[in-house]
């Protein structure tokens, strides 16, 4: 979470993923500019102090036991899909599903690649990769090598509909997945009950319990 | 050259006193844990925990919290552990803080109020805080809060029942607040905390849907500051049981501008979520200030505020 | 291909009829002359003009204003030039534009009110707003606005003697905003108007004074506008007439606001301060939304707001 | 009146005088940061748009009719001060008392120079010309020229404690005096009466009818 500035409106921190770590607690973060915070950020200088609290919740984390791991980032969900690719791929790379709207919104590739990765894109405009709904690329995929459903576990990040996709998608296929949530923000460290989402075991905050939850314990 | 005189921070709340001034407001502040790995909670005057009811409550749908200018609305719908998963999950870490405890309770009806004043009061919490906006059931879902009798007759009842501190948290919501301020003490509380946050709305112009699932919720913040200090300023001078002002508190500056309008203490609520650190920088602000002005004991500042003879 | 339906920005309120819903609000647009050297204020739907009383008003002492988070407060203290001035310095120009010119009067009394009323119609104003925000002197006091029986009678009485189309403007300082929502409706006003200023203060802690001569002072801009859009969504869910909104609007997307939770037209008042042009930026933003969400009457958007059903 | 930036906190414009014409529309402002929004005002980058309205009100208006002008300014009071001596510094240069809390607030000193403007100086903490209120020295220069008296007629824009000093120099010297007010503003063109100072004729609107004042006119 961090303000923008210290002026009272906007009055509440915003709800950034940490993109990258670069080390010696230097971090990088990865955002669109959609309204009045983010546009104030965007015009910070180089050198301006920023308040910032974090890392919050609980962040991706992989274990092998589920499978190996199968990315989905859906527009700035790259910003935390790429973090998490970067600490995956000194092993096998992962392979990553990267929908977005049209090729400019398209990021980060340079990066995928030296990391070794090659992401399987699709944009609603088709200007870069297939045209459409990545998620009906990722069942193409999936129809057509369907003993890949056990070898993989989905970690996805995007917006809500493009969730639910990836929710019923793993349902279907029986397959493991790990998305994560985006709700609006107050406190960010668990104490407003602001950024509940309803799951099986109850409301759960999504800065403190998640971001990221088990697809199976999300209810819709 | 003299020695300075050491400044007080101390504040005595009827029998319940504090060490400084500064509090938590109820619902912003969990119930303590979070916020102690942002710094040391133990200095704080007090901890005000989220509000308990009897029986766990799961609170509203999502969304429930929207940014305003300068505030927010929030509809949490008194999401809470309970009674018993209060004192199963949250009691044994707050017996733990060497800072008082108060504790929010919420009911939907005068006994509700009892059977939690009373269970707060077997385990030794140091302060219960009536939460009077719930609805009455009984009376027809009119809350306690805006309904003179019904407020009457919960604090009356209460107050027979337990020796504990108790605290009405009043409602903003209301034509005249002091009489309801009148109220509470001559009904035996021992002090009133406001204000609570005040009705709004918001909606989204593309979806044209309310922002929040409950449609209204409750303002709070920066935004309502200038209400809540017109609110405490005119209760204290209605009653004589001290006051704990809150609303928009998140600097040194906003916490001393209740108290100069009569509030004995403060309570910070959207302002930790601003700030995690807000309550230790205004304890330290409120005493920077009172060197700078020459003032020993905070207790001076209740109510010092000046003004024209003429306009009161 | 289908001709493109012109968009139609015309709302009849009433008898009054305007070519768009944008209005400007008492005490923030003068007498209209100073806002005409920025634009054409012929092109707003209506003017409302500051509030006018029988006698000359010289208004409280300075300062009468101050900033608060994303608001203001305002203690002016009705200045006017009383009912005989403005008939003299301000109508010859009002009666040139071409636009609905109404009066915002007060008074301390009912006999006050139907004096102003009476000569507001007999000189052709198009409506007049019935400003309840006053002391009711005969009641010891008390604002006719937060006492349902002297607000009942105000009005009652002011309609038993004009036919000019009148406005209840209401004020926010009450528990239930729709109780005198209904009470103005029933007693014969033709719409209401709201939200006039909450009650607020705010004080200068170097000083140790109000930051306004007159102690309390009314806040407005866009911090109460969460209040203003849940009071205007209550009363339209309980009234037929229009509902006049503002509180807070200073951008069209705050003027929609208004429109989707029931009001069929909206006022501006501090957001003039902030944008001399803010009612000409509203009328154009109003038409773009329009046009994008393919509506093609204003009247459409009214109330137009969406929620689940569960939650009402 | 400016907007130091689209934020609604803080919300109200700001009233800043003109300080300089520089021609073809363009002009300065000199100001001093005293809060919040002279705070953000100063961040600003060079090539960024504010939105201003003005110049409003009255201004300084002088006659020679009412004889050579003495300007008096009071810290930033410097700002419509400069500005008037510039436009009137063609015929003979203005006499100019100027005090300051230090010599560091002392400005615009090389340009007054250059217009062939000595002024007399006077800060509180005596780093610059006489130590102490510049009033004290106005009245002892005209104690010892009684005859400037009548030959000149007083300009002042400063804080309120010292205009109020330079009103009751003027009646006691029986010189006609004008003084420039600041008052808190919401609108800055009349329509609100926040501004407003209790005159000899009422309320009169410090946006409006003022800035500046004939002392007599001026109850405090
Ligand atoms: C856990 C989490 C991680 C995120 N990571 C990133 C990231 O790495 N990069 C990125 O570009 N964006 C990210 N977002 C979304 C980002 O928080 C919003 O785009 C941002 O808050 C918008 O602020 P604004 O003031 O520009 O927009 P406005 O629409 O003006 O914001 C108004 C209010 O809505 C909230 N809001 C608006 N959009 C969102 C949203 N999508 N999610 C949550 N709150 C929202 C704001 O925080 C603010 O309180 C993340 C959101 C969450 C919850
Ligand atoms: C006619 C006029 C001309 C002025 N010209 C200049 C100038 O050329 N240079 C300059 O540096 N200053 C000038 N001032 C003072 C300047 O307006 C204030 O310093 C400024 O508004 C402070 O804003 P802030 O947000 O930094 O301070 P804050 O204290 O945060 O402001 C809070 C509120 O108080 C108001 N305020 C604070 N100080 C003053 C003040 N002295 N006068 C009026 N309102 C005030 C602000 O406008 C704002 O509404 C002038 C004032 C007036 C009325
Ligand atoms: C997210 C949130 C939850 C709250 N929950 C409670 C609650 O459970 N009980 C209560 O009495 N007040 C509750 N409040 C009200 C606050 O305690 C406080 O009275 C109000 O927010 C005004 O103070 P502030 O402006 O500093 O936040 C809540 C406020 C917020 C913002
Ligand atoms: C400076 C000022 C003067 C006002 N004077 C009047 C008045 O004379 N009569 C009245 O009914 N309302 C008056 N109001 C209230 C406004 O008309 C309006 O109801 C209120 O300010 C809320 O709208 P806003 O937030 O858009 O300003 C005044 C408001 C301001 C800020
Ligand atoms: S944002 Fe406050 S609990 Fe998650
Ligand atoms: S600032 Fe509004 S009348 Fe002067």
């Amino acid at each position: 979470m961090l303000s923008v500035d210290s002026s009272l409106d906007p009055l509440l921190k915003r709800p950034i993923s940490l993109h990258r770590w670069l080390g010696n607690g230097d971090f990088q973060l990865l955002y669109r500019v959609v309204g009045k915070g983010t546009d104030i950020l965007s015009r910070r200088n180089p050198g301006d102090k920023l308040d910032v609290i974090g890392p919050l919740g609980n962040g991706f984390s992989v274990s092998r036991k589920h499978g190996e791991p199968l990315l989905i980032a859906g527009g700035l969900g790259i910003a935390p899909v790429f973090g998490l690719a970067e600490t995956l791929h000194s092993k096998t790379p992962p392979l990553l599903f990267y929908g977005a709207r049209t090729a400019k919104e398209v990021l980060c590739i340079d990066q995928l690649q030296s990391l070794g990765i090659n992401p399987i894109i699709a944009t609603d405009d088709g200007t870069l990769g297939k045209k459409g709904n990545i998620l009906n690329v990722l069942n193409k995929f999936i129809t057509q090598n369907p003993k890949l459903k056990d070898q993989y576990a989905i970690y996805a990040c995007g917006p809500e509909p493009m969730l639910k996709a990836v929710s019923t998608f793993a349902v279907k296929n029986n397959m493991k997945a790990f998305i994560s949530l985006e709700k609006h923000m107050a406190c960010g460290v668990g104490t407003c009950l602001g950024c509940v989402v309803n799951t099986t075991k109850g409301h759960k905050r999504v800065c403190k319990e998640g971001p990221v939850f088990p697809v199976e314990d999300i209810v819709w | 050259m003299a020695k300075k005189t050491p400044i007080n921070l101390r504040v005595n709340l009827g029998k319940l006193k504090l060490k400084n001034p500064v509090m938590t407001a109820s619902g912003t502040f969990g119930y303590g844990k979070e916020y102690s790995e942002f710094f040391d909670i133990n200095k704080l005057g007090a901890i005000v925990v989220k509000g308990i009811s009897l029986k766990p409550m799961k609170g509203n749908p999502s969304p429930r919290i929207c940014e305003t200018p300068s505030g927010m609305l929030n509809a949490i719908g008194l999401q809470n552990p309970g009674l018993k998963g209060f004192m199963k999950q949250q009691l044994p870490f707050l017996k733990t803080l060497k800072t008082k405890i108060i504790v929010n309770i919420l009911g939907n009806s005068v006994d509700d109020y009892i059977e939690l004043a009373e269970a707060m009061e077997s385990v030794g919490v140091d302060a219960v805080e009536l939460n009077v906006s719930c609805p009455n059931v009984k009376k027809g879902g009119i809350a306690f809060g805006t309904e003179p009798f019904a407020f009457e007759e919960l604090i009356t009842e209460v107050r027979k029942r337990v020796k504990v501190p108790l605290i009405t948290k009043l409602s903003p919501n209301v034509t005249d607040i002091k009489q309801f301020a009148k109220i509470a003490e001559d009904s035996g509380s021992d002090m009133i905390s406001l204000i609570n946050t005040i009705t709004g709305m918001s909606i989204d112009i593309r979806t044209r849907r309310p922002r929040i699932a409950n449609i209204t919720g409750g303002l709070s913040g920066p935004a309502i500051k200038p209400v809540a200090v017109r609110m405490v300023w005119e209760c204290s001078r209605t009653v004589k049981i001290p006051i704990i002002g809150m609303g928009g508190i998140i600097s040194p500056e906003d916490a001393i501008e209740f108290i100069l309008a009569g509030a004995s203490a403060v309570a910070v609520g959207t302002g930790n979520f601003i700030n995690p650190a807000a309550t230790i920088e205004i304890i330290k602000g409120i005493k920077s200030y009172m060197s700078t002005e020459g003032i020993t004991s905070v207790n001076d500042l209740t109510g010092a505020m000046r003004c024209l003879k003429d306009r009161l």
